[in-house]
């Protein structure tokens, strides 16, 4: 299994339960590992009672855990803007410039994209301190675009970068005769702070996709929608060259039904279970059963063992 | 690179300043492309219509391909020029200066006394000694396979201009 | 008195000036750094952009900077050297530093629109043409006044002419080799400057001009501007004016640290007489005389024309508008001082035989002696360098005379009516330049106070137009009215005394009377007209 | 008069001499235009969304914002006067010639 490993799947088909047990194992098989949430749910609290708020915090020997949320990092990022405003620029352009952010903070993409950018910091400077950092990642979609992202964003910081100098480039020449002053174009800000966030996008998109650090674990239910939207979202990962590892099929319904309802239920779970078996032929491929109750701290121990075998 | 990736990237070169023509016949020759690049100074006192001076400054880019370059291509050219000078310059009372740079590139090699003509080719012509004007030529060779570029003394600063790498 | 201490104290006065009054103009006007200066509101990248406080001031200072600082002061000195000093001082500050900033302001906050356009736009029809007359007549005095300095300087120093005619084809072959054949501007600079040299040795060893009498002189250089301002610009004009900014700064430099090695005392009498013979009485005449010293019309055109289009931020207009002129006071101390380290009555002779431009040549001409350049060379160069810079102002103000009497002359409605004959570019230049000679003959002293006069009524339109804006925007104007009133007043006086003194020999300089007068008709005029659309606007602004 | 005032009044006297014998005023202004076009690009990039573009990668340009803001203003008044969003300005076309 890889150093990153990435929950993937629909929504409500117990991915949090998944990887938290998940997380158990490895870090009771020696490793030490970081359980990363991004679910806004945070169930990850409630599985091991414990409040983890969204800076890392031990809740295991050998594991750490931190809820990552949006919004709480888009309120960090938007604050360090607006305090960097204040010593920069004239007061009457300020006032008019905070209602830009504040109108910013609340547009659609800025969660999802704080969320990212946390994302690939915790993968970039996270990925020496630990030997497995899991991330409990929020439905299919969203993950995929998180892959895609670094492509995006880095041909987007590229052209900037660019222009930026270009521009630079030629003012320079304006001031000084024609000639271009080496100086001006190193310590330009804006160029600093480009290739500072290049960089980093970079060496997350090195780890993610390159050093093939990163595997992803789809889980999802005996039924067959779930099956399809997998079958898609593979696609799309390998066309990223992003390694499918495994997929856990959880929720299995206990052997011995007695009345006829769940009879017919188990039945049908079963003929999902061959064409799962048919379709992800290449794959590992694990069952997890239904729990009687919630998963809680007491009894997440015993799920984990289970693992093992999928090791 | 051949000539027609050539003639692209110096259209979009030249684009953002030339009115570029493709394909243009002046004074009997074929040009694959005819740039031209005007521009007006004055200088004003109090109102901007009391000007002190105004002139005017003209550049042509006129290129073509030719593979087969010899010296009396060149000579054949220097004639083209003398003769047809004055309908490619289109000048008035303000015009001071236009500059015409004939760029040609070959996908073969070029043979040295070609390049040695290429040095040495040298036009200059003033209307009524400078009063009315003048008109100069840069001749430019760029040799598509190797990427190199020779000119005559006045296109020297300029030659680099017209190399583009793949 | 030493003359270095004489400058040193002008220089801190002008520093606290600059710091206080300065200042306190900013802060009355209303000077705001945050707003947005017309260089950025409307920039274009051609008249409109925005350049460094430092580099528009040297550019500024360049445009407005002519002989005017050195004639004026030095023909003002027949009166003694104090009065001329007190006057430089106070014009500097109170007067000419409010009229500058005054003038770069008010464009500034009209979109950089020149104060000629806003003077333009404001008055009717009849008002355009009054307005076009006036500044024909005082063009026409412009190039009266520097052709006869100049000759005047070529007779003085036969030397000067020579090399003068040396420089100019020394000029025309620089811009033929730099512009035509495509020389480096690098190569050929330093080659220049070394042949500028050896044209000075050569026309001080062969003095070909020596014979020349001061009317052939006058002849030759009408000719020389009507020709130069016909030709193409870049046959003499860009060639010659790039050359002689080396000349112009190496002057300058070769002045002030002569003067600081060699430190003169002031010989000459402080105070002379209120009347120094001949109705020339100093209330008006002194103000009139000493023009660019202490103020000048001609800057509010200049400064507000181009250098508005380009201030970044408000809080240049202080350094651009005062700054300037307050640097062009220093010059016109310097220029004193050349004249007063001699005593009087030397001076009066030298004032006679070569003019102001003599009196300076000869007095930069020591102090460059102090530090090894021998004296006739010196004189030589600077003459040539003085001379240069009268040529340039010749030049510009014959082609504006010209395009401005087409303009008055063009009535034509379409464009395919036959233009009259007076609208032809040859025809005007040749009666500009002609009448400007005719009155050079007529000998310097009488034509520079005409001169200075129109110069200073033009100065009292900019304050009065500055006025009306301020008032109209609500901001005291005290700062300005008293200085309005003070020059329109010192206009009259000095047109008046004018006419009566030269009508006395009514035969000789019947044309000076006549331009007088008419210069003192379009004053009242002017001011008049002046007045009354600029307190109307006001009201109606209010009004409306 | 430490030594970095003197420095500053040296080169502000190198830059008033500059000012005055100034001779490529035509092509530095040449070049600043050139410049401030593609800042404007650039501020296109970031910004868009302010002129109602919608600019996917908005929020990683916020972090620019306090280094652009001075001229924004000027921004959109150009970018308002070009002849359409992303071609030449108003200004270039030489109507008059």
């Amino acid at each position: 299994m890889n150093k990153i490993v990435f929950f993937g799947g629909k929504g409500g088909v117990g991915k949090t339960t998944c990887s938290a047990s998940y997380a158990v194992f490895s870090a009771k098989s020696g490793l030490k590992t970081l359980l990363v949430s991004t679910d806004p749910a945070h169930s990850t609290s409630d599985i091991f009672e414990k409040k983890i708020k969204n800076e890392i915090t031990n809740i295991l020997p050998n594991l750490d855990a931190i809820e990552i949320s949006g919004e709480k990092e888009s309120k960090i990022y938007m604050d360090n803007v607006k305090i960097s405003l204040k010593n920069v620029v004239s007061p009457v352009i300020v006032k008019e410039i905070n209602k830009q952010i504040d109108a910013a903070s609340i547009s659609p993409g800025t969660e999802e994209a704080a969320l990212f950018d946390k994302m690939i910091e915790i993968i970039t400077e996270k990925n020496d301190e630990y030997d497995r950092i899991i991330f409990d990642t929020a439905p299919t979609g969203h993950t995929v675009r998180l892959l895609t992202l670094p492509e995006l964003l880095g041909a987007w910081l590229d052209t900037l970068i660019k222009k930026r100098s270009k521009s630079v480039t030629l003012m320079s020449m304006a001031n000084h005769h024609g000639q271009t002053d080496k100086k001006d174009i190193d310590n330009d800000e804006v160029i600093k702070i480009l290739r500072k966030r290049y960089e980093k996008i970079n060496k997350a998109k090195k780890i993610m996709m390159e050093d093939k650090l990163l595997s992803f674990i789809f889980v999802i239910n005996a039924e067959k929608l779930p099956i399809d939207e997998t079958v898609k979202a593979i696609n799309i990962l390998e066309k990223y060259n992003v390694l499918v590892d495994g997929i856990v099929v959880n929720k299995i319904l206990p052997e011995n039904m007695k009345d006829d309802f769940w009879k017919s239920k188990k039945e049908q779970e079963q003929k999902y279970l061959d064409i799962i078996m048919e379709t992800f032929k290449g794959k590992k491929i694990f069952k997890l059963p239904l729990l009687q109750e919630d998963m809680k701290s007491n009894n997440i121990e015993n799920i984990a063992d289970k693992f093992s075998e999928f090791n | 690179m051949n000539s027609n990736e050539y003639l692209n990237k110096l259209k979009s070169s030249l684009t953002k300043y030339f009115d570029i023509e493709l394909d243009k016949e002046l004074g009997g020759r074929q040009f694959s492309l005819y740039g031209r690049y005007y521009t007006r100074n004055s200088k004003y006192f109090a109102l901007r219509k009391f000007e002190v001076y105004s002139f005017k400054i003209n550049e042509y880019v006129l290129y073509h391909n030719c593979n087969n370059l010899d010296v009396d291509y060149i000579n054949e050219l220097k004639e083209y020029i003398k003769d047809n000078v004055d309908n490619i310059v289109i000048r008035d009372s303000e015009t001071m200066s236009s500059a015409i740079t004939l760029l040609i590139s070959s996908e073969e090699d070029i043979d040295n006394d070609t390049i040695k003509s290429v040095k040495k080719f040298k036009f200059y012509k003033s209307y009524d000694w400078g009063f009315k004007g003048w008109v100069n030529v840069k001749l430019i060779l760029v040799n598509l396979k190797t990427n190199q570029a020779y000119s005559n003394s006045l296109g020297r600063r300029e030659k680099k201009r017209f190399i583009f790498l793949k | 008195m030493n003359s270095l201490i004489l400058v040193l104290s002008v220089i801190i006065i002008f520093i606290i000036a600059y710091a206080t009054y300065g200042s306190y103009l900013c802060k009355t006007w209303g000077l705001d750094p945050k707003k947005q200066t017309p260089a950025h509101t409307m920039e274009d990248g051609v008249d409109y952009c925005p350049a460094k406080a430092p580099v528009l001031l040297g550019h500024h200072f360049a445009s407005i900077a002519g002989a005017g600082p050195i004639v004026g002061p030095i023909q003002a000195a027949v009166f003694g050297w104090l009065p001329v000093m007190l006057w430089i001082v106070i014009g500097s500050i109170f007067v000419g530093g409010v009229h500058d900033m005054g003038a770069l302001f008010a464009s500034v906050r009209h979109d950089g629109k020149s104060l000629g356009e806003v003077i333009h736009s404001t008055m009717g029809d009849t008002g355009r043409k009054l307005f076009s007359w006036f500044a024909w007549l005082t063009l026409i005095l412009v190039i009266a006044a520097f052709t006869a300095i100049c000759a005047g300087l070529f007779v003085s120093t036969p030397a000067a002419g020579s090399t003068s005619i040396l420089f100019i084809i020394l000029a025309i072959a620089f811009g033929f080799f730099v512009y035509r054949k495509g020389a480096g501007l690098g190569v050929s600079t330093v080659v220049g400057v070394v042949l500028l040299f050896a044209c000075i040795w050569l026309g001080m060893r062969f003095q070909f001009t020596a014979g020349f009498t001061k009317s052939t002189w006058v002849i030759i250089l009408v000719a020389y501007i009507t020709v130069a301002s016909v030709a193409p610009v870049w046959i003499l004009l860009q060639p010659r004016d790039y050359l002689n900014s080396f000349l112009l700064y190496a002057m300058i430099i070769g002045a002030v640290l002569g003067l600081v090695i060699l430190h003169p005392t002031i010989e000459a009498k402080s105070f002379v007489a209120f009347n120094t013979g001949n109705m020339n009485y100093l209330f008006p005449m002194l103000f009139v005389t000493v023009a660019c010293g202490a103020i000048s019309g001609f800057h509010a055109l200049v400064g507000s024309g181009t250098t508005s289009k380009q201030i970044d931020n408000e809080k240049d207009v202080k350094l651009i508008g005062y700054g300037s002129m307050l640097i062009e006071g220093v010059l016109a101390t310097i220029a004193i001082i050349t004249a007063t380290y001699i005593a009087t009555p030397e001076l009066g002779e030298l004032l006679s035989d070569g003019g102001p431009m003599n009196v300076f040549a000869t007095g930069i001409g020591n102090f460059m002696q102090s530090f090894g350049i021998p004296f006739e060379t010196g004189k030589v160069f600077t003459s040539l360098a003085i001379s240069a810079f009268a040529l340039t102002s010749l030049d510009t103000a014959t082609r504006l005379g010209r395009f401005i009497f087409q303009e008055l002359f063009d009535n034509r409605q379409s464009a395919d009516e036959k233009a009259n004959v007076l609208t032809n570019k040859y025809v005007s230049t040749v009666i500009t330049a002609g009448l400007g000679g005719l009155l050079a003959v007529m000998g310097y002293a009488k034509v520079w106070p005409i001169f200075g006069s129109a110069n200073q009524l033009l100065a009292a339109l900019a304050l009065l137009t500055l006025a009306a804006y301020l008032k109209k925007s609500g901001k005291s104007n005290k700062v300005a009215v008293i200085p309005t009133i003070f020059m329109f007043v010192v206009t009259f006086a000095a047109l008046v005394l004018l006419i009566i003194q030269k009508s006395a020999d009514f035969a000789t300089n019947w044309i000076l009377v006549i331009i007088a007068a008419i210069l003192l008709v379009l004053a009242v005029v002017l001011a008049r007209f002046g007045y009354k659309t600029l307190t109307e606007t006001t009201e109606e602004k209010i009004k409306g | 008069m430490d030594n970095e005032k003197v420095k500053e009044f040296l080169n502000n006297f190198k830059l008033f001499f500059q000012g005055a014998t100034d001779f490529n005023r035509k092509s530095q202004s040449l070049l600043m235009k050139e410049s401030h076009n593609e800042m404007d690009d650039f501020i296109l990039l970031c910004f868009g969304d302010i002129l109602g573009i919608p600019i996917p990668t908005s929020y990683y340009s916020l972090e620019l914002l306090p280094l652009i803001a001075d001229d924004l203003d000027g921004w959109q008044r150009r970018m308002v006067s070009r002849l359409y969003i992303w071609g030449e300005k108003w200004g270039d076309f030489d109507l008059d010639a």
